[in-house]
């Protein structure tokens, strides 16, 4: 199998998904003349060149109409793709994307659909502050007719975003800022990937722990150090949020007793508790202890190296919980400030 | 078009009187007194053409040639309603005849509008795309981004503001930095065109020039219909923020008697065909309550259908 | 005690405040001109009579530049209380909101204030339909720096609507449409009521229930109902969610063991996840059967009566879900349909 | 004006070796270039007078007045610096000179400025909001709404434009319709004004006549400065958008030799004390640089605190 970058796989599924159907289009700011021709983070480079300035539009910077276009466009006939540079400009993107694209099947009684794929990119990186840092996919989760898909690896990369691009209706479709030049393999044969199907990254026994993206792999960083002492973690990537693929995650529970969950979103309110809620409804008796959670801080992304590295989970965040997890002790981020 | 005009009145008529027998529920909005600009500008368009229209839709649905009958039955919430009972008023949509929904969010069509617009030029398919909105639209975001993408891209679209002076209560000349809405096209280089809104062939003509260069690949055009609403905003408006006063010589230029008396003065229409006219436009409209009525309840778990495609 | 309505309790909330101090005025869409001079549900009414068209500012429609400009007055010596006519448009709002009154303060270090209140409404009320009918109260809970309150009587309308004014923080002021109307007792002293203090509104050794608004009335009446089959349940209204009164609800836990919430947002990602996470945190040992929740549907909010009834919790839902839970079994409103 | 826009070049000058050097972090962006713009329109200000900024917003502090100890200082994530690390190059804020805040978002600022000038109008201070915005941001939802609110409420607010010929890689005359940003005020009915953002004294100028205004009640003014940015968007970019050819005839007007030569030629400045002067802007970098790297870094649990006031 091929090795690429995130960056490299998700572009390979915008050029595959381009040739294959021609009401595919890409928009957004930056993604046909920026840099060598094709987003920051380069995820659409070379589409201009292979499928011109029509099928690969840069806009002005206004998040609003590149949601708003992109949803006439979808509901008549088009597959548009657009991206926002960074999530935290959804915020811009909220009337469009909830009020819109999410409802109008269902407000017009299913005479229409949304083939909508909204490209962003989430998480801390590097100091890029607070207002390039948020991780706002539990907004997404709490809107009904959203789907929402947050791939942590280049090969799921691919897939899901082609999965997103043929799928009727609008998806948000996370991406990690840390991710996009990490390699990885790709098969050469383009794969399907139905959403809702969660991967067990790693099996083990003494818990479970679901984290994505840029936890993912810290999560399994410390699976692999506790290991050593003989904790077997049972590590679970849930690939799309909606749907959710809950059946695996209580599965796992079932044979662990134990659950933590883990990411990068502010804490309250986010979606570690709807998992936690839904297993506790669905194996409730299974749990040895609460389920636990280690996630980003209550407060907004700072700036300054000390400061961004005490908000965002680390590694030894990540382990002091899964330590008292399973020593059956409360612990919360609130508490290591 | 007369007959449409008549049909819209007819229709938006109903309201008070079926929100008291409490038929019909929620907001919905009468465009009475405004019918010449729903009209005219859809005599312009072509059938495949697409609209978008607002929280004051039900003229905008039966000038693109919608169905009354499905209409009402979704004001009733029924089975046989456009929207299966899930939108209401707010929410009518007819993808069948090329209108893309009206809209419980003021300056959500434009988004709409612009991409339909997009699609058409993309797929090459001489589609038009109008924009229904009204002055106290203009202000919103939305107007700006669109605007200016329209404008740079040359979309085939059209936006059509309906000028009724409010926005509930907020007067257009107190809303509306610069004062009138026409100003605004030049801001972006596409033309901007004022026309008389009480006037139904004066808004076809120029909403037919506009669709003239949307098909030549001139771009956008923002046409402003000066206009009036008659009633409130919706039922139960008191309606303090204006006075009878200003309102007398509005409705006096009524664009149905005037429409009608043009065009008997003018030989296209005789009186007893005017006359029949109105009198089907009455019987439809008791068929559209009648089919309304007859039309069964939605099952409680149709709530759970249509999220997804 | 005068009795008035929860509308005429914030207005008088706002009045007083207006009196006092200066620098609070009202800005929004309809707020000083509409109908006998008010807002469309009649909270503004008479203010510009009494404070003039200078503090109560009608505006054009335009709900991102209401609180952006707001956020600006906030920072440099006024105290805005802006109205979102309905919660809906504050999709449109999320950008001054999320990126810039929630965070201001923090990313300037300390330097600014930003007592900004914006007042809106949210819930299903007689077939507003999917724009009309939101209830997004849980996305503002997931914004560090931003508070958050949703009063459910008068008295606490007017006192939460006060303490909020008096706030150097953004607050988010959900009010509900079906509220408006409802009458209650006031106290002719004006009082002042901390945030992050639940009221404990029906004590009970059964089961505990938090729920607000209109779900807390619902909640209130099948009590009663089961009151009589000498079922007692300990109904608990929360008042804010941000900051949240944690310690009442699992005080009344440990005595009750059991736990439902009931709020009228969408289920999948709502705030009952996030109470049901924090009781599991501090009380798992206390907890007879797993935290059960009645929420609104998975689903936009249909238009027809019987649509809109099925997906908004009713009495027999909320009833169902307790006998569910007294009972020891899962109940699920996905399974009502 | 000389020295703090020799300053400026001198400070931003710094970022790409300190990138390098990995002293700072996140995204910085340079105002290489564009220096007459943030020096001509500040000095046309009173001291209280509002400023908001944007992500290129170093030029706009140090024009205000603002510290480069502590500027650079939140560059490094130090505690002294104006945000105690928590905000970086892209939240730099001085409220004790009326700088409220760079900005990360474009367009961000619109809103605050006009809020700010619709506080003084309402405390009747007299005093007088800026906006700084870029080409890119005039295309931003947000700007429509405060140009409309600044129109029917006359704010005294100054939007100026910073039309440097690119957002990232969009080129100004692709991106905006209609070609010109300045035709934008017209649509809100107040004056649009261009001037030479090479030209410290033209933007100055152009700046205090829309003080005037502004303090007189007449509301806000548009002041486009047609400028040129003269680095990448931000260190690392490739800038393939454009080519050197494009560049050159800019890079000749240079703001600040233009400047300085015109000074001397002028009289106003002696060549000896312009020697001084950037000789003592040198040493106050260099002791920004030292001040910096002797702050301390904040400790974790500060992370938690200035989230609520
Ligand atoms: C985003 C948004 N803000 C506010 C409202 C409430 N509202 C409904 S109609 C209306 C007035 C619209 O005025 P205009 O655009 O002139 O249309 P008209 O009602 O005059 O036809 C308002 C404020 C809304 N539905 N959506
Ligand atoms: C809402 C938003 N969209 C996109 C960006 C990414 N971005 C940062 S600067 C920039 C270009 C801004 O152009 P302009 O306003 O002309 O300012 P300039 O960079 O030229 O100074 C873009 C697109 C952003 N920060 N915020
Ligand atoms: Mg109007
Ligand atoms: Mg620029």
């Amino acid at each position: 199998m091929p090795e690429m970058t995130y960056s490299e796989a998700l572009n390979l599924a915008l050029r595959e998904e381009m040739r294959r159907d021609p009401a595919v289009f890409v928009m957004g700011e930056d993604v046909a003349v920026w840099g060598d021709r094709g987003g920051v983070f380069g995820v659409t480079r070379g589409l201009a060149e292979e499928f011109g300035p029509e099928r690969v539009r840069d806009t002005p910077i206004n998040e609003e109409s590149i949601v708003g276009v992109a949803v006439g466009a979808a509901l008549t006939g088009m597959r548009p793709v657009v991206e926002i540079m960074y999530s935290d400009f959804l915020t811009l993107t909220m009337e469009p994307l909830v009020n819109q694209a999410a409802k109008l099947r269902y407000m017009f009684g299913g005479q229409a659909r949304v083939p909508l794929v909204v490209r962003t990119n989430l998480g801390a990186s590097g100091g890029k502050a607070a207002q390039h840092s948020q991780s706002l996919e539990t907004w997404m989760m709490h809107v009904p007719g959203l789907k929402v898909a947050m791939p942590s690896t280049p090969a799921d990369a691919r897939a899901l975003l082609r999965t997103a691009i043929r799928d009727d209706n609008p998806v948000v479709f996370f991406e990690h800022k840390l991710l996009y030049f990490q390699r990885g393999e790709v098969p050469e044969q383009e794969e399907s990937l139905e959403f809702g199907r969660a991967a067990v990254r790693r099996e083990g026994r003494h818990a479970t722990v679901v984290a994505a993206q840029a936890m993912l792999s810290k999560v399994l960083e410390v699976a692999r150090r506790l290991a050593s002492e003989g904790i077997d973690l049972e590590v679970i990537d849930p690939r799309t949020l909606v749907p959710f693929d809950i059946e695996t995650v209580v599965e796992s529970v079932r044979k662990t007793n134990r659950l933590l969950i883990c990411h990068e979103a502010t804490e309250r309110g986010g979606w570690a508790a709807e998992i936690a809620m839904q297993v506790g409804e669905l194996a409730f008796d299974h749990l040895d202890a609460p389920v636990a959670r280690v996630c980003g801080a209550n407060v907004p992304v700072p700036y300054s190296t000390p400061l961004e590295a005490a908000v965002v989970p680390g590694e030894a965040a990540i382990e002091q919980g899964l330590r008292a997890l399973l020593a059956g002790a409360r612990w919360g981020p609130a508490e290591i400030g | 078009m007369l007959r449409r005009m008549v049909l819209i009145r007819a229709f938006d008529s109903l309201l008070p009187d079926l929100y008291t027998r409490e038929l019909i529920r929620g907001s919905s909005h009468a465009a009475i007194g405004q019918e010449a600009v729903a009209v005219g500008a859809c005599a312009a368009l072509a059938p495949d053409d697409y609209i978008t229209s607002t929280h004051r839709g039900h003229g905008h649905t039966i000038a693109k040639g919608g169905d009354v009958n499905r209409m009402m039955a979704e004001l009733m919430g029924r089975e046989d309603g456009y929207c299966r009972g899930k939108g209401g008023s707010m929410h009518i949509a007819d993808f069948s005849i090329g209108m893309l929904g009206a809209n419980g969010i003021v300056g959500g069509g434009f988004g709409i509008a612009a991409g339909a617009a997009l699609s058409a030029q993309m797929r090459g398919s001489g589609q038009v795309a109008l924009c229904f909105f009204g002055d106290g639209a203009i202000n919103q975001s939305s107007f700006h981004g669109v605007a200016n993408l329209a404008g740079i891209w040359k979309l085939p679209l059209i936006l059509l503001c309906e000028d009724n002076r409010f926005a509930m209560s907020g007067r257009a000349e107190l809303m509306i930095a610069g004062g009138d809405p026409v100003k605004r096209a030049q801001a972006y280089g596409f033309p901007g065109v004022s026309v008389d809104g009480m006037d139904v062939l004066a808004v076809k003509a120029a909403v037919a020039e506009a669709h003239e260069r949307a098909l030549a690949g001139d771009g956008p055009t923002l046409v402003v219909a000066a206009c009036y609403r008659f009633q409130g905003h919706f039922s139960g408006d008191t309606q303090t923020y204006r006075t009878k006063e200003e309102m007398a010589p509005w409705l006096e230029r009524d664009p149905i008697p005037a429409f009608r008396s043009s065009l008997l003065a003018e030989g296209w229409l005789r009186e007893a065909e005017a006359d029949a006219m109105e009198e089907e436009v009455a019987t439809a409209i008791a068929a559209a309550l009648e089919f309304a009525q007859a039309s069964p309840w939605p099952e409680a778990q149709e709530a759970w259908e249509d999220v997804d495609a």
